[in-house]
């Protein structure tokens, strides 16, 4: 972990208010393993006293790339960054996805942004497997291709049905595992919005199985200190009994096992 | 020829730092989280987050909140309590030369006076930093930092369990914080550190809810500074003891004005979210001033504030304590 | 199918306002100022510069400094005073329908209570706002505001001496700034307005002086903010007079978060020094917002912030004034 | 008086950190009169609670142009601006400078900037007269060629000597006064730093003439609502006594006659 001042190398405008920015990074980019985040210094930090975090979409050899939404002040100001332009990073933090086993069938299940946090699981799985994507409608369904050039197969939905199967994503995946698991051991890892996440847990606790969910909370330093991004999660205390502990989804996530979290 | 390197060393109370730069509790976590990033040894004191006798849980999520010029925090003083923090951080903090100042709070008197004297004979630890902006359970959830009987009673009881150099961190949420700080000198306090931050709240207009899950929360960041600034000035001229400044420092600019102000020492707080390595550039710029200005020491430029007018102290008498 | 427009208007005391949006005192002049770039008749009402019994050179200059998030300013309360009021801009301000509400000041209670009294059957002002920020300088320059018992009898010798609709406005250099809303409303004010500006000060290190020539001034602009809004959702809960909110409006945002926190009108100060036309922008921001939420009026927004939790009143009882 | 939201038709750097920014503005520009000036908002207000004062260099049919000088973080702003961005500017504000007079000879007298102040006294005047310009070096002495087109007489002094006499302004207007006056009535127009327009006054005083200075006072609203440019001037009080009263720099000035500054 640690801060580097990175060039823009690009940053295009995609669909639906989502932009690719590539940064060239020699230090950090090497060490991202899949699921590991950056904070990003915004480009005018008088108006903001805090970093954004962004998972990492892309990183090899010197060169990193994200993929965000703008959405309120921090984005927009970064959206305003041209090639050439500086920015500070700070990473790669956070514990990141497990390494994919070549024993299971890995399942990955993404809304929005959510498909740029697993693209380097896939990348680097041993084996190849299925990604389930939904989002409301057509523009919200980012980089599938990607994932098809890796040779995964892509399952799509959306809530207005522009693209792929209309329903939630979850619709897709239920319809898949009761009709093509076909008995095999499945492996979720999920990134997106927090009810998909949690119907992910469920599914993944029905069945027994073992699942990885990546968590979007409001960050302060990134790295462990203030104590603002906590999440609760299971602990035993010191006479056994089940209870919960505050872990913080900058150090100890933003990837958790689904069977660790305690939803509220 | 070369020129000779300013002194940039301070003493509060028996306690020495080779420079005035300490972190901000609450905005450092206990030393690990930063490590990877800077060498530890560089900073005058790490002071970590509040320790309190046991665990506690805290706020619950969000806790905290962006705001034009600073940051709204109810983190809700969670932390691992005493045991906690000396079998899980102690041991690391061991292995700087860097001072470490524990802050400290509790909710009552005795869980004060308590958590201080646990400190006694430890090594590692080398001074106690008493949060006295905490609501008192016992009497109607009033801060002990707001109310001057309250605050007189708290750290007389510290300082009467603690043989470590005390420092008293003040609320800023009183009238005249001179005051507050004559209390802590007259009870007994090696140094007054200030401000904590300001109670403050955000609100969602289209849910029409608070932002912060407790509600309020305490406004920090370059949005205190001036106000932060004001209060070292009047502080600094009503007590003897060392005066800590903090509030707003995001650079050794804010460090400087504190100093001339009559501050001995800062602390850099919300700095450390967006520029982790903020405290290690304030060293440098301090540095940086002295030899510009061609000062011999740190010392040197404590309280020179030339306001070319006789202006009266603050008000009240320095009353002996209890 | 054309939708009713939302009811903006608003009551404060016997006053009617059409809007609830009026000006801060000190940071729109006598009205003049802005009249060539605006129609005064669109305001809420117009809250003119502080007002004393006696002309007031104040403060030298630098009198004004910006600040990150904010603005410092010690114009010390510069006024033509009562004469030269009625006599250089009363005259123009009766042409405007909007009504004119007069900040007033004094530095004894004798001052404050005739300065409210000569405003009685003045045709073209038709309301007062109590300016109880000012040192007290029979009693040792502490501020009528920070102090309940001079803020009593003060509130109390104005009230006894006007006939018009009385707004207490309150300094929030306090620790609990609801008790001097009890006050205010115990003591006959109609509605109190908070929060006034913050003492703060700012340093030039190059020359190790105050940049202000009064060496502190006051904290306004978005920096403050948070901060009152934490104070007006306090006081709202404490009283039963409207409140009217003001720190850091820029546009209608910060102005609902008052209004949802329960202000019944805001008042817009620092913005129209960047943006002359602040007001209008907030006045239309908030009709939109109605329009948005399909509320009929403003009335039904005021005090509608969900905490989701049954939150206890600030402390002390609600005692009679005197 | 009014509120324009203008567009930035070119923006370039001169010598000495000085820049020339020229607005595309239909409806203040006609409406300028030499010695007013316009109230700009800076391009990031979030930075910035207050606007920047700058008088108009320039105007011409739907044109204006100010000169000024990088010194603090809001004309660093400025400073990033580009052609075709637009910019808001509140004006004309204050009193400019009277007409010059025919039957007078016109001195202006300018340190730094106080040249761009005074270029549109010299373009409208009836009579050609003398400009005495003075700086630190070379580099601040700005669009004395400007003068020069408009044929009038520039003089230049700098400390350093690196352009023109070397000294002060006031050494070169001084000789000038002793040798070259021959009995002619000047009338003074100055604008620069305090310590000057305290030079010219004095001189203007000595001599018994007609001088106007262009004050610099920090400003608040520009508007004479907040009551921090205030300057102090003359003033007789209700029984014919000579007092002091404040005037609002903004509103009663900037331009003040000589005679009726109170120097502190
Ligand atoms: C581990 C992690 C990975 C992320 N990866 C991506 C990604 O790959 N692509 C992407 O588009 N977004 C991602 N996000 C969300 C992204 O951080 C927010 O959209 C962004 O911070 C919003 O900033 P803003 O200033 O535009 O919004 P504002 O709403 O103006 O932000 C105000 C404050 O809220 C915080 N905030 C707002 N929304 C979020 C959020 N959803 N999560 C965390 N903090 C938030 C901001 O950091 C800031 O402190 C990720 C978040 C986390 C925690
Ligand atoms: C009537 C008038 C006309 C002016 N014309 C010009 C001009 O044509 N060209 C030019 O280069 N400059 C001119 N100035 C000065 C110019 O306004 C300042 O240089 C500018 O405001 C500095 O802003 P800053 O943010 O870069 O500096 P900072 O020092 O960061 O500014 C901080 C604050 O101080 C104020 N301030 C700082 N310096 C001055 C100053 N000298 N005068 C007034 N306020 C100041 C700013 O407005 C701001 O509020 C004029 C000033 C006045 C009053
Ligand atoms: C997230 C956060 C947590 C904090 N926790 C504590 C704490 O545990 N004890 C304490 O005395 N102050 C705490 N503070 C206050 C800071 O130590 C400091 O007084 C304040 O932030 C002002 O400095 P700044 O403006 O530089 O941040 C906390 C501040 C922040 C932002
Ligand atoms: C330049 C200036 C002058 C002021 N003068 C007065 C005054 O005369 N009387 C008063 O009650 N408040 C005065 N105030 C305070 C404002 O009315 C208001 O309470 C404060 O500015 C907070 O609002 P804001 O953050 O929107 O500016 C003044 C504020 C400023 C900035
Ligand atoms: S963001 Fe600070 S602890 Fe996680
Ligand atoms: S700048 Fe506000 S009165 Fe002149």
């Amino acid at each position: 972990m640690l801060i580097e001042n990175t060039i823009i190398l690009s940053h295009r405008l995609l669909k639906g208010g989502y932009r690719l920015l590539t940064l060239k990074s020699k230090r950090i980019a090497p060490m991202v393993r899949p699921g590991q985040f950056v904070h990003l210094r915004l480009p005018s930090p008088a108006d903001a006293v805090l970093r954004r975090p962004f998972s990492v979409f892309r990183a090899q050899a010197g060169r990193l790339a994200i993929l965000y939404k703008t959405v309120g002040k921090g984005t927009q100001a970064m959206a305003t960054l041209c090639a050439g332009d500086e920015i500070n990073i700070l990473g790669p933090l956070g514990q990141g996805f497990p390494n994919v086993r070549k024993d299971t069938l890995p399942l990955l299940v993404a809304g929005g942004y959510g498909m740029a946090a697993l693209y380097l699981v896939a990348q680097r799985a041993p084996v190849k497997g299925i990604v389930f994507v939904g989002g409301a409608g057509a523009d919200d369904i980012l980089c599938a291709d990607d994932f098809r050039r890796l040779d995964w197969d892509v399952r799509v939905a959306t809530e207005d049905g522009s693209a792929g199967k209309k329903g939630l994503v979850t619709r897709i995946l239920d319809a898949w595992l009761n009709k093509e698991l076909h008995g095999r051991q499945p492996e979720f890892f999920a990134c997106g919005p927090n009810g998909l996440l949690k119907a992910i847990c469920k599914r993944v606790g029905r069945g027994g199985w073992d699942g990885w969910i990546s968590m979007d909370r409001h960050m302060g330093c990134g790295l462990g200190a203030c104590l603002a991004c906590v999440q609760k999660v299971c602990k035993r205390d010191a006479a056994g009994r089940e209870t919960w502990a505050w872990a913080r989804v900058c150090t100890e996530g933003p990837v958790f096992a689904c069977r660790d979290i305690v939803w509220d | 020829m070369n020129k000779p390197k300013p002194d940039l060393s301070v003493r509060i109370g028996g306690l020495v730092m080779q420079n005035p730069v300490m972190t901000a509790s609450g905005t450092f976590g206990y030393g690990p989280e930063f490590a990877r990033l800077m060498d530890l040894n560089r900073l005058g004191a790490i002071v970590v987050k509040g320790i309190s006798l046991k665990p506690t849980q805290g706020n619950p999520t969000p806790r905290l909140v962006e705001v034009p010029g600073g940051l709204l925090n109810a983190i809700g003083l969670q932390n691992p309590g005493f045991d906690g923090f000396v079998r899980d951080y102690l041991p690391f903090l061991r292995h700087y030369r860097a001072p470490v100042i524990v802050n400290i709070w509790g909710h009552t008197i005795n869980e004060y006076a308590s958590i201080a004297e646990r400190f006694n004979d430890l090594p590692g630890v080398h001074g106690l930093e008493l949060n006295i902006s905490c609501p008192n359970i016992k009497h109607g959830g009033i801060a002990f930092g707001t109310d001057p009987k309250m605050a007189r009673r708290v750290i007389t009881a510290v300082r009467a369990r603690t043989r470590l150099p005390l420092i008293t961190k003040l609320s800023p949420n009183v009238t005249v914080i001179a005051e507050f700080a004559r209390i802590a000198e007259a009870c007994g306090s090696d140094a007054v550190s200030l401000i904590n931050s300001f109670p403050a709240m955000a609100i969602d207009i289209e849910a029409r809810r608070p932002i912060l899950a407790n509600i309020t929360g305490g406004l920090t960041g370059p949005a205190i500074h001036t106000i932060a600034l004001k209060m070292v000035w009047e502080t600094a001229r009503a007590v003897k003891i060392p005066v800590i400044g903090m509030g707003g420092i995001t650079s050794a600019r804010e460090a400087l004005a504190f100093i001339i102000a009559g501050a001995s020492a800062v602390a850099v707080g919300t700095a450390n979210f967006s520029e982790p390595l903020s405290t290690l550039a304030v060293i440098k710029g301090i540095e940086a001033y002295l030899v510009r200005h061609r000062l011999p020491s740190i010392r040197a430029l404590v309280g020179t504030l030339e306001t070319g007018a006789v202006i009266p102290k603050p008000r009240g008498p320095g009353r002996p304590c209890a």
